[in-house]
């Protein structure tokens, strides 16, 4: 029964990142994709389980290396993203008093 | 904190992570967007330390802080224009983590088929997506060259290493025993894999690339989520995982590329790029929108057909959203363009176009090889490249306006029929061409209404 | 009461000051109307159009004047008229009261009632009356062709195979109703228009037609209440010209239309910026009749200055007199039944009404409008 | 058939129901968006009878053949005018239909609390779904008065309901044994809120209610989903929920109203519609959309304004659409709009509005009582009311355009600054008037966005 | 565990349908309310368990009604949605051929 | 090589067949250019214009015409001016050779090798120097121009509060190059504009610029391979003026374009249908030079028929004369460029070629153009 209801969940949220992915100015792509990819450092939490549930050493320092792998990417993802998007505001709020 | 506590803040991480990327989307709301999907990423690992599963904190923390202190700095360093390789590298570091998750969820007790499966696709997603960034983040930055690299026997090696990946899939869930000398064997050759579908592409295509490894990498950590039931992992993976892929499906649309090309391309037969010749690409408005929104140089040239569809306001809307977007717009106007001498003018002015952009043939021809999309708008002898290249053409000879230099060209006519001249135009079998179907009128205001929207 | 529309006799004047339209709906409202002969030839209503409608045709002309309660006319009577009329009649039409010192005074003499209609304020309620807007309106569409027939170039960009012709560059200098009107013709033809007014406030209205205003720095100009132009001071004339010096020589067409109520033109463009135009250029001085904006601008002739031609036509609402008369024809409608008491059947003109003070320059033999009052005084 | 099998179907027809929403939200695609749905329906349906689960298939059988029967013959005798009330009467019985499952449920082995209290949430939303539903129809059919019933004391009525109902279905939760006598006051109590909810709003609203009831029925039908744990009925429950919501509010905007007003109006003290005088509405671009989408006949009023922001090709456009989409456009021109005679003539002229489009203001002024909508552009003098009521208003007399009398007036100005007069204008505060604030070329331009996308 | 998973498909079906809904025009109101109603029918499923389970002989009641009403929503919906539609799209192929 | 440009003696005619910007490429290529003084100024360009680029003043018009190799003009030399040319020179200009038969004879008796430009085929290459579209296309702007100035009303619509102008009525038969740009210039103006022509594959074109094409019914008509008018049967002609009665009846503005290449001009519109035109209305018959499309129509003057007035005015480009040079000289200077062969330094023109076929008329004393020769056979 899990399963199924995990298989539900993975249908809804393929639908959703479709629906909410529409459309998307080219400006943008870049941004995105590194938002994105931040996101998708969430196997962190998953990390954190393998290396703090105490499951044996393999285990433990396999999670170890992946909660470091992983929040290299969310750190590095969000704040990367974050660079590029303020650069871009910036840049926009500047044309924006011509317009 | 009971097991519903803990769904319940993961529901709230992933609301949060469904509004950050809602709002990434639109220019205007783009920084709060990432703020929020921010938060939500902190909220589900802090919960989840909070959880009662987690008995240890020291590997953690010690992980966790350094991991933190070097993708900051990195984040910090790196130069505006290295930030695609950048992307690389944390997505190639997502990989690596899904891929150690689902290996360490080996160790756990469960050994049922649906764990091993799940822990081989996230071993095998983790393995390519790590693999391939790193590749792509190499030839980024030039750190091997970024050429294509193939050599005869690509496309069979590839298919032996899925092969054997699959028999050790299937061997090992069938016999769990065999699991641990196995699992390496599929470790190895799912960053075997990602490596060898990643070097034949050449390094214009990488952005495209990683995009698509960015969805790996999502589809990855769903993946790993399934492996040890956990699900915000599902949620956010197959969230970044549809997003990312429908991303990569624009991205390549604004390269003029399929996305199959791509993802297929490590597959395919290398080497034999063959030009068909006299196929004709039609275009639909949503994609020639998704080009036109990328391009930074725009010239249009409209011909008769123009002003039989009385499309010059339209032309001109399309001409503003353009310049609103960024790109350099221009109109050429080929002297006998029309159906009277001045034709174009009459509806240019008429639709307001300011006399400043209009600009004559001998202008535009030197310098088209640097627009990236030409605009036909109905307008067919006057861009005939025949007159410049057939002898034997009744119009040889007549000066054209040079589309077909431009990077791309978009042709919008109702059919195949000739112009004025009666002549066939080779024009609209270029490589380079793509055509657009329909009363201009008609088909300009779709492209212009996918720009508003 | 009957209403006489004698025909015009000024010359060159084309405009009719009823057209059957309008005598149509005073018949209605109880008037008789009576219209000499041939007074609608020029601006195309031959008199079995009038005759139509209710008007009876008379050929007799002092009968036309002598008859009637109210005489309609485009141009002041002339003054050997002004005796014909009935005593206590009310004569309306252009009077120019600022300049006919005698006419006016015969008027009061003969003790007619007279309404100058340049004299009809500008507000709200006299729009539908304003006579001076709706022919310097047409004026301004006339300049443009005027300008157009005498050029040497033609107005629209085009690219052909022969060569590009590049647009005209049109400077209006005055952007008042007409001068409006003259920058949105050209812009119709395809000109590029640059424009000129003292009044600041003018700038916005010259883009909302598309034209460019040229900015030139005069200082302190201000406006009147009725929004008419203040005088500027020399100084500030030079620095108009000064800015104005490379439009116009690049100009291949230059339409003045600057005008101060009441006032001669200034004189704004000088036999130096005239020299300086390409030969083959036309300048229309719209303001030729009162004293013009162009330096040797002969009125009803076209001065030719080294190849440019220099139009000082007059009276331009009367080249296409027949929408100019139906305008104005319609303007002393709405003026008299404004006035019309329907239950008196009488003209009542309210000495407190503000249109009447301001319009009404004779009555019961005095002049009664102040300003014209002080000239005479 | 095992129970991931079933989920297997069931995620199916949940994908079924998906694309059939997408694919109804556009009039090209509406009919197979239906069939799709309808087919995902089926699927789930069967699936479910041929589960494990089902024994006994007598009952079943029996009633499904009646209901369909009844339902099929409704479907076809209905009058196209009469599809509003058939479609209450349809939601009707899907809500009965939730509080009847809701109820079978109390009969199971498993009364934890949780479900409890989402049977006690099934019964109260399946309730009011179905008495309201049944209060709705007999006012759109007139079987009972149209009209608004209200009287004293209602507000309080409706807060003691509601309370009664709380209280009975803490009591169950906390006390099971008492389920049994409790449950049919419940059940009572929410067909009575039902139709309190309904009566007292006029007949003119139902359409949005039915809507809104329709958006009740999918959550009644979510919360059986989880009384009964039943994924399918979840996700199509809130799905519907959902759409119905995000419906009902896009009704209300096109009728000009706020949801919570339609929600709360049950509740708000009745007979006491205050009019707010002075009070300025302004108006978004997408809610100004949603109006001009349901306008069947349409006026637009240019003044200077649009000269200033050069609006007329956007004001064209606009108009274009506006016909496309059905409704009767016309350009009243006021005779002294702009700032010289013939000045929005020009303009318009310039952007292509034929000439028979453009009517004088002495031709809309008799008819303008019948017009949806006046949109004003950049004028305000011309259509200021004060012109025709206030004796004192230095403008006094002068005849205008009277859009205060059109259903709706937008008026599209960059502030609340007067005109050429310096006149205060009342329009701007009518009862009917929304001010949609900014440039009139560029609110135009948002609001074809709206009408493109 | 199970109440988790059933509220993560709440929280994911609720989104979708709201960016499902986005833009409707004016003249599909109607249908897709009556179109959305018969998909809310849904309960049919929830009655035919209720009333084949075989949980006693109320449950088997209460289920049979429920099964008779939700089918009346579900086929009579459904049908009427179509007809609706039918007719929205006849004419708006008539119109298309003027435009 | 020399080239001459004699100015234009033809009365009326004021442009010229060389303007100063074509005279700098000439002489870039390696021409000598001799310019008759004066000849340019009637269109604006000075004599010091022609001379800042290289071309040398001359006063005497023998020296430029027996000096020159290639003598470029406008309108056909006068007769008695042949015999000054050098017998090996090569003379372009419009020559009418269809009706100067023995101006033809004359120059094929010098020796001199004429080439007529209004017989350059209608050729994609020969494009750019067709003078016959170049000038129509001018013509038709100044058909409209010549109408507004004339018209008693003005042409765009206007809802002032002197009431509303309704647009303009303009019929505009024949469109060809002309026709289609006097169509384009009367919608700029804001009139409503209906057209009408015998090629049936005009409707579309006139469609494309916004007016409106009337459709009446004449059967089978065609078009010769250069895109000209067929004539028409005399029933076909008979029909044509049935179905234009009641627009000519409603229109305020006429403009007759039609054409037929090398033949008299068809008759199309007949007195009763300008008789039920309104008084101060106005037709312009553009084909007046040819016969004329209007019955009554005089050359060079505005005949008054019941107030109708009917323009005659011949050589319309000239009256552009500035854009009608620049055009002519581009279409000439890129005749020469054809042909000229760099590095010989000649102008050959191969008797195989198309263009030469057709446009030169006469050479080494002979005749040679096949369709002139047979007239005067
Ligand atoms: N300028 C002059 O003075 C003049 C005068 C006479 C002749 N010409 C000749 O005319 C030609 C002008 O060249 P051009 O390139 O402007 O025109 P063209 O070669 O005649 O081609 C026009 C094209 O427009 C397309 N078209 C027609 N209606 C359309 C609509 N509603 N929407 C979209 N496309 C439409 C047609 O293709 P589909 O049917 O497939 O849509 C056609 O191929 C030259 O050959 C020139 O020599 C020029
Ligand atoms: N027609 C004539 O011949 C003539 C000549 C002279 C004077 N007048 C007078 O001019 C007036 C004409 O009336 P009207 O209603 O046309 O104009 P109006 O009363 O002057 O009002 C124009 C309105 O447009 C708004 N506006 C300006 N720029 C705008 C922009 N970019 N976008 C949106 N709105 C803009 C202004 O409000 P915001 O600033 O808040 O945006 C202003 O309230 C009458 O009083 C008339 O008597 C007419
Ligand atoms: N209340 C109304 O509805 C109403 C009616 C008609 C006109 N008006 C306004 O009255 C104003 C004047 O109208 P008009 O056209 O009759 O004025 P006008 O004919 O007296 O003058 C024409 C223009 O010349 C300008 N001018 C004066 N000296 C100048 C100089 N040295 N250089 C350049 N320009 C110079 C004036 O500013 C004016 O714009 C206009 O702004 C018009 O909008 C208002
Ligand atoms: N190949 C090219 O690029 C090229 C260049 C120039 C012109 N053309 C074409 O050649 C055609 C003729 O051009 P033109 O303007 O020199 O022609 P023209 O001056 O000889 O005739 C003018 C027009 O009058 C029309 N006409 C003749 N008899 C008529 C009648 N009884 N009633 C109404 N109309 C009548 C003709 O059809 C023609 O359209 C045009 O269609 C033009 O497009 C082609």
């Amino acid at each position: 029964m899990e399963a199924v209801l995990l298989a539900f969940i993975l249908m809804l949220s393929v639908f959703l990142g479709f629906e909410l992915i529409a459309k998307v100015p080219a400006t943008l792509h870049t941004p995105l994709m590194s938002g994105a990819n931040a996101i998708s450092g969430i196997t962190v939490v998953g990390a954190i389980i393998a290396a703090g549930a105490d499951l044996g050493p393999w285990s433990t320092w396999l999670g170890a290396l992946a909660v470091f792998f992983a929040t290299v990417n969310v750190v590095g993802g969000y704040m990367v993203t974050d660079r590029m998007l303020s650069m871009f505001k910036k840049k926009d709020s500047d044309t924006r008093g011509d317009s | 904190m009971s097991l519903e506590v803990l769904g319940g803040v993961y529901i709230l991480a992933a609301i949060l992570f469904v509004f950050g990327l809602k709002l990434m989307s639109s220019p205007a709301t783009a920084v709060r967007g990432n703020l929020l999907s921010s938060v939500g990423m902190l909220i589900a690992v802090v919960i989840t330390l909070l959880s009662k599963e987690i008995i240890d904190y020291r590997y953690i923390a010690g992980a966790a802080i350094l991991g933190a202190v070097v993708g900051a700095v990195a984040a910090r360093r790196v130069a505006m224009t290295g930030m695609p390789e950048m992307v690389a590298l944390f997505n190639g570091s997502g990989g690596i983590g899904s891929l150690l998750v689902g290996w360490a969820a080996l160790y756990s007790d469960d050994r049922s088929a649906f764990t091993l499966i799940t822990v081989m696709i996230s071993i095998l997603i983790g393995g390519v997506t790590f693999s391939g960034s790193l590749v792509a983040w190499a030839k980024l930055s030039e750190t091997i060259g970024s050429g294509a690299i193939t050599f005869g026997g690509q496309r069979l090696v590839n298919v032996l290493i899925l092969l054997a990946l699959v028999v050790c899939s299937v061997l090992i869930v069938f016999n769990p025993a065999l699991t641990f000398p196995l699992v390496f064997v599929v470790i190895a050759l799912s960053v075997l894999l990602g490596v060898m579908a990643v070097i034949p592409i050449g390094g214009a295509d990488m952005p495209v690339v990683i995009s698509l490894l960015n969805s790996y990498s999502g589809l990855a950590a769903c993946a790993a989520g399934f492996a040890i039931n956990n699900t915000i992992l599902i949620v956010a993976g197959s969230l970044v995982g549809a997003a990312g892929l429908i991303l990569t499906n624009i991205m390549c649309k604004a390269m003029n590329r399929s996305l199959s090309n791509v993802l297929f391309s490590g597959f395919a037969a290398p080497g034999k790029a063959t030009k068909v010749e006299g196929e004709v690409k039609p275009i639909t408005a949503d994609d020639a929108y998704l080009i036109l929104e990328a391009a930074s140089s725009v010239v249009m040239v409209p011909g008769y057909g123009m002003a039989v569809a009385q499309a010059q306001h339209v032309v001109r809307e399309l001409g503003e959203l353009l310049e609103a977007n960024g790109a350099d717009v221009s109109y050429a106007i080929h002297p006998v363009a029309g159906r009277m001498p001045g034709h174009m003018n009459v509806l240019l002015a008429e639709a307001n176009v300011p006399y400043d952009q209009l600009i004559e043939m001998d202008e535009i021809n030197p310098r088209i090889e640097n627009i990236d999309v030409a605009i036909v708008i109905g307008a067919n002898d006057v861009v005939n490249p025949a007159a410049r290249e057939d002898e034997n053409s009744p119009i040889y000879g007549m000066p054209i306006i040079n589309v077909d230099y431009a990077r791309t060209v978009f042709v919008l006519k109702r059919s195949m029929a000739s112009g004025f001249s009666g002549v066939d135009n080779p024009l609209f079998f270029g490589e380079n061409t793509r055509m657009l179907f329909g009363d201009a009128k008609q088909s300009l205001s779709s492209v212009i209404a996918e720009f508003k929207s | 009461m009957q209403i006489g529309v004698p025909s015009e006799r000024w010359p060159g004047e084309a405009r009719a000051a009823l057209v059957p339209a309008s005598v149509k709906k005073l018949v209605q409202l109880g008037f008789s109307v009576v219209v000499e002969s041939a007074a609608g030839s020029k601006s195309g209503f031959p008199d079995d159009a009038y005759a139509a409608v209710g008007a009876k045709i008379e050929s007799d002309r002092s009968a036309v004047l002598s008859g009637s309660d109210i005489v309609l006319r485009v141009r002041q009577p002339e003054i050997e008229e002004v005796t014909s009329l009935k005593s206590d009649a009310i004569q309306v039409s252009f009077l120019d009261p600022f300049n006919e010192k005698e006419l006016v005074g015969a008027i009061a003499n003969a003790g007619v009632t007279s309404i100058s209609v340049e004299m009809i304020p500008r507000s709200t309620r006299a729009q539908k009356m304003d006579a001076l807007s709706s022919q310097a309106n047409l004026a301004g569409y006339v300049t443009v062709i005027q300008a157009a027939y005498h050029s040497q170039k033609i107005f629209p960009m085009m690219m052909t195979p022969s060569g590009t012709i590049r647009p005209a560059r049109v400077f209006v200098i005055g952007a008042g109703v007409a001068g409006l009107q003259a920058i949105a013709t050209a812009k119709r033809l395809g000109a590029r228009v640059d424009a000129f007014d003292t009044r600041p406030v003018v700038a916005e209205q010259v883009r909302s037609l598309g034209a460019k205003f040229v900015e030139i720095d005069l200082g302190e100009v201000g406006q009147t209440e009725q929004g008419y132009a203040k005088a500027l001071t020399p100084e500030q004339i030079e620095l108009q010209k000064e800015g104005q010096k490379k439009i116009i020589a690049a100009s291949d067409v230059v339409i003045t239309t600057a005008q101060l109520f009441g006032r001669p033109a200034p004189r704004i463009v000088t036999r130096d910026m005239l020299q300086a135009m390409q030969p083959g250029s036309v300048v229309v001085d719209m303001a030729v009749e009162t004293g013009g904006n162009v330096e040797g601008s002969v009125l009803n002739e076209i001065v030719d200055l080294d190849g440019v031609k220099i139009i000082g036509q007059g009276n331009l609402p009367s080249e296409v007199s027949r929408n100019a008369s139906e305008m104005y024809s319609n303007n002393l409608t709405a003026l008299i039944e404004e006035f019309w008491d329907a239950e008196t059947k009488q003209l009542t003109l309210d000495p407190e009404d503000e249109i009447v003070q301001a319009a009404v320059i004779t009555r019961g033999g005095k002049i009664v409008n102040d300003t014209i009052a002080k000239l005479h005084a």
